[in-house]
């Protein structure tokens, strides 16, 4: 197959669902059919060229665009196509749901924007998983901020809306200038801005650390690690779902994919310094454990789903940190290990995060709202939904034999081999982040009980909850699809791991291949198999078998008889008796008060006397310290700066005068 | 033909008469004094001029020589006293620091020309740094006369005595620039003079006074 | 009749006649005409240069070499583009009686004036013509600031006028300088101030006398480029004159300022084999980098907003060029084209934004998307690529400054990076709430001409995607020729 | 093929003595109290009688009520089934190793919450909540404490860590101290006994897991009662055979296997007298003052962690 038509069919299309949006403007339902099949077409072709690529050995083109002397370079290799099957998944199943989300949203307001934006921004996550030289790369990662920014002021008469994107565009622009850096250095070393000659290149410890660092901020500034991630949970409530399923699902892989690109395979580990795996596991750590903290305390459904993608986001660097530490140590298996763990959770992540925010989506349209505290009792009205949301909550918390569960379990196989690393610090700071990976984890399952406790059961707490409705076979299909895979990846991790195997093999030319296949594709045996082994049909075979025993054995016991509710004698329960989402986590706001620092604000009503209550009001507010101690001590620095600027303005002609004196003056006494 | 050794010394008086009527200008308080010292400046300049036209017979330097009087020493005070007759400008000229402290600023900075210009070496026979040093005083004071006025007469005046100290480097410190040049800078001169001139009713008429303070409009 | 004629000839010609017509939509459409004919004159000097290099006219008064050749042709093309804006913008003006005919008349005359002086500027090989070029664009346009007769607008002419004639005083003193110790070699004819002949024998002028004569033409041509301290004119004079001449103001007189600034660094590089010069400009250009990024914060009014942005982007440029590897040089001539593309484009935008809104205060203006489509997302677009955000040409210029800075300079990094950051918030925060969100009630559609803005920021477009080759080549060989100064 | 026999066989051995072994804890209970108590049958009859009740749900209650039983029985009896209770190497053990038996009893408290949340009386969330926030600190101190002996044993494969417990020689490891003591205050917690939760009590206010399941009846509340006690002699049994596996059978021969079973008995035995006692001696701690109890258990396993790093990692 030609190379030129493998790489570009996936962006072609892409581009070509931006032109069409437009051009069928007029009628939109046509519209629609025609953004969503091009982009759906765009996702598959995407899915087929990274299998390719983790199948075959690299292939290149060369475009004629781009700078002087300088045309595009692309490049599809195992780690290109590993992330383009993550994007290929996801955008097919978000361009399926779209279908049906964007119908509604059709009545009152053009979807144009919306359709060119997403598609480009498709575009652009497709481009950076293919540029082979800094300055395609460039282009495409920035076109992915603005046209996602774009995404998240869609509906710009809200001034959430604008707030947020401002903030998300900013931390883009800035992000994307240290990205700039880290190549400026790779440039400087061999003066060209292709990969191939980057690779190649010999860097200066100093200089290596230096593009370690300026990369490592700017892509972790886009996957959102603490504490730089304080435009996610900005940005991804106000975006459209079907758009921020794609952020939240893959726009932040690709800043994981940016980071191995660049550190892993640029830089090269091997002129790494001991210290760098440290960093990353740490950042990883306290991401991780802070993200899913904070999601706990959300009641706004897409907020928490935003906060947590911080979380798992922080597990995957875990997983990255983890295999740098090991392969700087030259055990290269290990942070094979490691790599394979880390992709594996991406990929998890991408499929339930999509599936989680799409359902949110589905919510928002079914009940009309994101508030947590104004839902209840959905599962009655819209049980698929529910159901397929209920297949996205499980796999998230990691539970077995769902597809979370295999990638926290590979990152815990990992960590435990930290006894391979003698006599460095990074081996006592390996169990730190492991019983960190433990707390996220179990935090993760408080967290999600919690979700889909308080929006699909109990009983509706507002009049839109109670006339909710379901929605339509496209956005459920959509939302099936990633919900199916969550569920194969987790009972087939083995051959799952066969094809992202290549990863490792291209990155740090070692194969977990063999070990895995050890046990046959039943078994996964990371390491050996009596270190440890795990096999998530037999579980599932067993688990279902016990299950259907127990239900068999009874089947034929007395009928059910329905019956009102008991509830230790208090029958006429109302919707507001029941636990909300803020009284659900108030013990753990009990207990990380000190990390919370949360704002309470009670009002109490009673008619004279303090037993008769009329009404009480109690809201709470969580603190994200970042805000308080990183991004409101920058703000003021900067207000204060323009204020002295301002000063130097108001000054008369006079002074003008005197300053360009002044000037002169002193210039003539220095270089005379 | 007078000797190069004499042409140097007169040129040296020149300057240092030069330097006299800028800090003339620098020392006035009077709108009609600080007038009268500017034309005088521009006579001397038309002369140092000529001076050198003969000393050296560069024929093109007579025509800037008569350039520079007509133009300096005349149309362009002429037209500024004008003016100030015609929108009846205060007499004083109000400065905003006072006109001592302004007199010691001007020496020291005829100090720091100095300075500044050591290092110069003997660039020709006619030019000496000394020359180029009282030129760049002149300069400084020139700008220093337009930061310390208040009113827009008198800001002009200083920047036309600017000028003259170019034109006076101009001719002491080399023999004249081109012809061209000196032409169509005269001619530049004589533009600004005029969109002055405008300036000068266009402020008056909108503000009703020369006071430049009423210009700082709060943006 | 050579090109060169027809080149300069054209707008002084059609300046006069300007002059004599008072019938305003006839002197719009002669604008045009005249802008065309200029244009097209440039681009077949353009392709004379391209195929026999630099040309010398009239006795080497006039020189065309890969620098300054690529400007004429920008400086034409901008001009002509800014005439198509200027027809549709200034009947409009006339029609709300913000402006008389004869004020018109006046404007017409003295806009194509100033293409002359700048055109006059670029072409000259005598750095005393091209000090007398410059003197003329700023006496050209010093009038037009103080078209509407507010008072904000005469003081802002008034200050332009002092602050620019300062600087410009300065600089003659310098070029004087410089004649004075070129005069030594070269005699007291022309030729002691014909770039040419002084760029060849660089040598021979006295470094303390250059020395000294580049402060004051850093000064002099920093005062114009709008380099801080110097720039205090700048904002003012673009936030009250006329949206057209804020247009060339920004796009044309700055740049062609930073070109004779350019100029006199290559002869004192050649004079002084030091990095002095170099040194200097990146000091400024830093400078007015920071200082402009944090000014953006605090604007109300929006030309003055995007005038600071000028300034900013004018640091950037004189910054590379301080580097003065090929590398920057080339990023810095980039830089230039297309920042005078969007930028001219970003303020015919806004003068239509601000006819709309009637006012240029941006707390007034609110819900450009929805109430002009056209002028939204032009103004939205525009800030985006001026802010340096691909696939447009300012982040290709960027992205090659920034590697220069890093190869030559790496801690400049330091204050590079976040003053950007810093002047992208502060342009932002500004333009969302304007174009976003909803419009005022009593506001109405204006009679736009987008035309010209979209041809540049499609130009942007297309240097950022794909750089024309013999467009780069240009490109090449002006930072070499640059470059070579410093040997 | 026998080997998976065996390991069935002594899964359905723990399985169907662990209604037994909580009688016998209530009985010991009961005595300590001068009370006759419950015979040590008595909670066969009730499952029995439960199981043939009719079953009465809630008329709001929605399919995962029904569907949460079944996957709490079935979880927790497959983790049943790849703990070594007599045998040490079992098949089973290595399908599901021990971060995976962490995940299954994270499973079945996931679903038992979802149950309690589904209908929205203020009982059900008010456990679940408890329920949730208890676990997120005890899972991790689990997951650590048994970290410490997988790193001991260089596996999290069950059966690997019981024979190295048995048959190496590891000499006195003070992580394993540390290991030990965190896991039986996790024990204590998971299986919701004093001082943690009262297992007797209902319609109190400080109850945690009773509140969830309170709307259960008939054959539901059967399976979640058996699963409850399954749930605890699992913890006993892990309790027993990673730190004093002595007795049990390395391969499967009758006399082994018959010795093991007795041993395993009496250790049970020995195990239930001393939570008894501790439990009359001790009282119910005030709900807030869990986290703390289970923050120390986290922690001690975070220290035996390093402990183990710093002092024993041997190169």
């Amino acid at each position: 197959m030609n190379n030129a038509l493998l790489l570009l069919s996936g962006p072609a299309l892409a581009l070509s669902a931006s032109a069409a949006t437009p051009l069928f403007a007029r009628d939109r339902r046509v519209q629609i059919w025609a953004l969503c099949s091009l982009l759906a077409l765009s996702g598959v072709a995407t899915a087929v060229s990274g299998m390719a690529g983790l199948l075959s050995p690299p292939k290149t083109a060369v475009l004629p665009l781009g700078l002087p002397r300088m045309p595009m370079h692309l490049r599809l290799d195992a780690l290109a196509g590993f992330f383009q099957v993550v994007i290929g998944f996801s955008v097919v199943s978000a361009a399926v749901y779209s279908v049906g989300y964007l119908r509604p949203m059709a009545k009152d307001r053009s979807l144009t924007p919306l359709g060119v934006f997403l598609s480009l921004f498709v575009l652009g996550m497709q481009g950076v998983t293919l540029a082979n030289d800094a300055y395609t790369f460039m282009v495409f990662w920035e076109l992915m901020s603005v046209t996602s920014y774009f995404l998240v002021v869609f509906e710009h008469e809200n001034e959430a809306n604008r707030k947020a994107g401002f903030l998300y565009l900013l931390m883009a622009h800035l992000g994307g200038l240290l990205i700039l850096g880290g190549f400026a250095v790779l440039y400087a070393a061999e003066r060209s801005f292709e990969f191939d000659v980057m690779r190649a290149a010999e860097l200066s410890p100093l200089w290596a650390s230096m593009a370690f660092l300026l990369a490592g901020f700017g892509f972790g500034m886009k996957a959102g690690v603490v504490p730089l991630h304080a435009w996610l949970p900005e940005a991804h409530p106000v975006a459209p779902s079907n758009a921020s399923a794609l952020m939240s699902g893959v726009m932040i892989k690709v800043a994981i994919f940016g980071f191995l690109r660049v550190v892993w395979d640029l830089v090269g580990l091997e002129q790494g310094a001991w210290w760098w795996g440290g960093v990353v596991l740490a950042a990883g750590s306290s991401s991780s454990v802070s993200g899913i903290l904070l999601a706990l305390q959300q009641h706004d459904l897409k907020r928490l789903l935003a906060y947590s993608s911080v979380e798992n986001i922080g597990i995957i660097v875990i997983g990255l940190g983890l295999a740098m530490i090991f392969s700087h140590f030259e055990y290269q298996d290990l942070a094979a290990l490691g790599i394979v763990a880390s992709l594996y959770h991406t990929l998890n992540h991408s499929l339930f995060k999509g599936l989680l925010f799409m359902g949110a989506g589905a919510v928002l349209h079914g009940a009309h709202n994101r508030d947590m505290e104004q839902m209840g009792g959905l599962i009655r009205r819209m049980p698929y939904t529910a159901a397929l949301f209920l297949v996205g909550c499980v796999s998230i918390s990691a539970l077995p034999p769902f597809n979370g569960f295999v990638s926290e379990w590979l990152t815990f196989q990992a960590a435990l081999m930290a006894p391979k690393l003698t006599g460095t610090i990074l081996s006592a700071l390996i169990p730190f982040s492991a019983a960190m990976l433990a707390l996220a984890g179990a935090l993760a399952a408080t967290c999600f009980v919690k979700v889909f406790g308080v929006v699909f059961q109990g009983t509706p707490r507002s009049r839109s909850a109670a006339e909710s409705h379901e929605v339509d076979r496209w956005m459920l299909s959509g939302m099936a699809i990633p919900a199916l895979l969550c569920v194969l990846l987790g009972v087939f991790p083995v051959w799952v791991i066969r094809l992202i195997d290549a990863v490792p093999i291209a990155l740090i030319q070692t194969s977990l291949g063999g070990l895995i296949a050890e046990g046959g594709w039943l078994w996964l045996t990371p390491i050996a198999p009596e270190r440890a082994s795990y096999s998530p049909l037999i579980v599932m075979a067993v688990s279902l078998s016990a299950g259907f025993a127990a239900f068999f054995m009874y089947r034929r016991g007395r009928p059910v008889r329905r019956a009102p509710i008991w509830s230790c004698g208090h029958p006429n329960l109302n919707p507001r008796m029941q636990y909300t989402a803020t009284s659900f986590s108030q013990p753990l706001r009990h207990i990380f008060s000190n990390i919370y620092r949360p704002l309470e604000k009670s009002l109490r009503v009673d008619h004279g006397h303090i037993l008769q209550v009329k009404q009480v009001r109690y809201s709470v507010h969580v603190q994200d310290l970042a805000w308080n101690y990183l991004y409101a001590p920058v703000r003021q620095f900067t207000a204060w700066a323009t204020q002295a600027v301002d000063w130097l303005h108001a000054r008369r002609i006079h002074g003008h005068l005197a300053l360009i004196f002044a000037t002169l003056l002193i210039l003539m006494s220095l270089l005379v | 033909m007078i000797s190069a050794e004499l042409l140097k010394q007169l040129l040296s008086l020149a300057a240092a008469l030069f330097l006299l009527t800028a800090f003339a200008l620098l020392a006035q308080r009077h709108m009609h004094a600080l007038l009268r010292w500017f034309a005088v400046q521009g006579v001397l300049l038309a002369a140092t001029t000529a001076l050198v036209a003969y000393a050296a017979n560069v024929h093109e330097l007579y025509i800037s020589a008569f350039l520079a009087l007509v133009l300096k020493g005349l149309l362009v005070p002429w037209l500024l006293w004008r003016i100030v007759i015609r929108l009846g400008a205060h007499r004083e000229v109000e400065s905003l620091v006072n006109i001592f402290a302004t007199m010691l600023i001007g020496a020291a900075l005829v100090l720091f020309a100095y300075y500044v210009s050591l290092p110069i070496q003997e660039l020709s026979f006619v030019v000496t740094r000394n020359i180029i040093a009282i030129a760049l005083a002149c300069v400084l004071i020139g700008m220093l006369i337009m930061i310390t006025r208040r009113k827009a007469i008198t800001q002009v005046v200083g920047f036309l005595a600017l000028e003259n100290a170019l034109f006076f480097t101009a001719t002491a410190a080399t023999y004249g620039m081109p012809l061209v040049v000196e032409i169509g800078v005269a001619f530049d001169v004589l533009i600004a003079a005029l969109i002055f001139g405008v300036f000068f009713f266009q402020i008056r008429s909108t503000f009703d006074s020369l006071d430049l303070k009423h210009l700082e409009v709060e943006r | 009749m050579s090109l060169f004629d027809l080149l300069l000839g054209i707008p002084l010609l059609s300046g006069v006649v300007m002059a004599l017509i008072n019938r305003s939509p006839i002197a719009a459409r002669l604008n045009i005409a005249a802008g065309f004919l200029t244009f097209v004159v440039a681009l077949a000097l353009a392709f004379q240069v391209l195929e026999q290099g630099s040309i010398l006219a009239h006795e080497q008064a006039f020189f065309l070499d890969p620098y300054n050749v690529f400007l004429v042709s920008l400086t034409a093309f901008v001009a002509a583009t800014t005439a198509i804006f200027s027809r549709t913008y200034m009947l409009h003006e006339e029609e709300i009686g913000r402006v008389t005919a004869s004020n018109l008349r006046l404007y017409h005359a003295m806009f194509q004036l100033f293409i002359f002086g700048m055109l006059l500027a670029l072409t000259t090989n005598n750095l005393g013509v091209l000090w007398i070029a410059l003197e003329l664009a700023t006496l050209a346009t010093v009038l037009l600031v103080s078209l509407y007769r507010t008072p904000a607008a005469i003081s802002a002419a008034w200050k332009y006028f002092i602050l620019c004639g300062v600087g410009i005083a300065l600089a003659l003193f310098g070029t004087i300088l410089i004649f004075s110790t070129s005069s030594e070699t070269l005699g007291h004819g022309n030729d002691a101030l014909t770039w040419t002949l002084l760029y060849k024998n660089a040598e021979n002028l006295t470094p303390q006398v250059i020395t000294i004569a580049f402060v004051f033409l850093m000064v002099g041509y920093g005062t114009k480029v709008g380099l801080v301290p110097m720039h205090a004119w700048l904002p003012d004079a673009h936030g009250e004159g006329p949206t057209p001449i804020s247009a060339v103001l920004s796009g044309l007189l700055l740049n062609v300022a930073l070109y004779a600034l350019v100029r006199c660094k290559t002869l004192v590089d050649g004079a002084t084999h030091g990095d002095l010069a170099g040194k200097l400009m990146m000091g400024f250009g830093m400078l007015s980098l920071v200082v402009a990024s944090m000014a953006l914060h605090r604007q109300r009014d929006i030309k003055r907003m995007y005038s600071f942005s000028s300034i900013e982007h004018m640091g950037l440029m004189t910054f590379s060029f301080g580097i003065g590897t090929p590398l920057a040089n080339f990023a810095a001539l980039l830089h230039m084209t297309v920042h005078s593309l969007v930028k001219s484009g970003i303020f015919f935008t806004v003068g239509h934004a601000a006819q709309g809104m009637k006012t240029q205060n941006m707390i007034g203006i609110r819900g450009l998307i929805r109430l002009q489509p056209g002028i939204g997302w032009g103004l939205l677009l525009g800030t985006i690529a001026i802010a340096g955000f691909p696939p447009f040409g300012v982040f290709a210029s960027e992205f090659l400054l920034m590697t220069a800075a890093l190869q030559s300079y790496p801690w400049t990094i330091c204050l590079l990076l976040p003053s950007l950051v810093v002047a992208f918030a502060g342009l932002f925060r500004h333009v969302q709430p304007m174009v976003f969100g909803v419009p005022p009630e009593e506001v109405r559609a204006v009679r736009v001409n987008m035309l010209p803005v979209y041809i540049h920021l499609g130009l942007a477009l297309v240097l950022g995607l794909a750089i024309p080759g013999f467009l780069a080549d240009w490109y090449h060989n002006a930072a070499d020729l640059l470059h070579r100064g410093a040997q | 093929m026998k080997l998976w026999a065996y390991n069935i066989l002594q899964a359905a051995l723990l399985i169907g003595l662990s209604p037994l072994a909580a009688a016998v804890l209530r009985k010991l209970k009961a005595l300590l109290q001068n009370r006759r108590g419950p015979g040590p049958l008595q909670t066969y009859r009730d499952l029995v009688k439960l199981f043939n009740k009719e079953p009465v749900l809630p008329d709001r209650a929605s399919w995962i009520f029904r569907l949460a039983p079944y996957v709490v029985f079935a979880v927790t009896a497959l983790s049943a089934a790849i703990v070594p209770v007599i045998l040490v190497h079992t098949p089973l053990s290595a399908v599901a190793d021990v971060i995976t038996l962490v995940g299954l009893l994270a499973m079945a408290r996931f679903f038992t919450a979802l149950a309690a949340m589904d209908l929205g009386t203020a009982f059900g969330g008010m456990g679940a909540s408890r329920e949730m926030t208890f676990a997120a600190l005890a899972e991790p101190a689990m997951l650590m404490s048994v970290f410490i002996l997988s790193l001991a044993a260089q596996s999290t494969n069950l059966s690997t860590v019981t024979d190295t417990m048995l048959n190496a020689d590891l000499g006195l490891r003070p992580s394993l101290a540390f290991a030990l003591t965190a896991m039986a205050l996790v024990a204590i917690a998971e299986t919701g006994r004093i001082p943690v939760d009262n297992p007797a009590t209902h319609l109190e206010l400080t109850m945690v897991h009773e509140a969830m399941v309170l709307e259960y009846s008939g054959r539901y509340l059967a399976l979640i009662e058996w699963a409850n006690q399954i749930k605890l002699m699992l913890f006993a049994t892990l309790l027993i055979n990673l730190f004093v596996p002595w007795g049990i059978a390395m391969e499967a021969t009758a006399v082994n296997m018959a010795f093991a079973a007795s041993a395993w008995l009496l250790k049970l035995l020995a195990l239930f007298v001393a939570l008894t006692l501790m439990e009359t001696w001790m009282a119910k701690m005030r709900i807030f003052r869990v986290p703390e109890y289970l923050g120390l258990a986290f922690l001690l396993a975070i220290l035996g962690m390093l402990t183990h790093f710093i002092l024993e990692v041997v190169i």
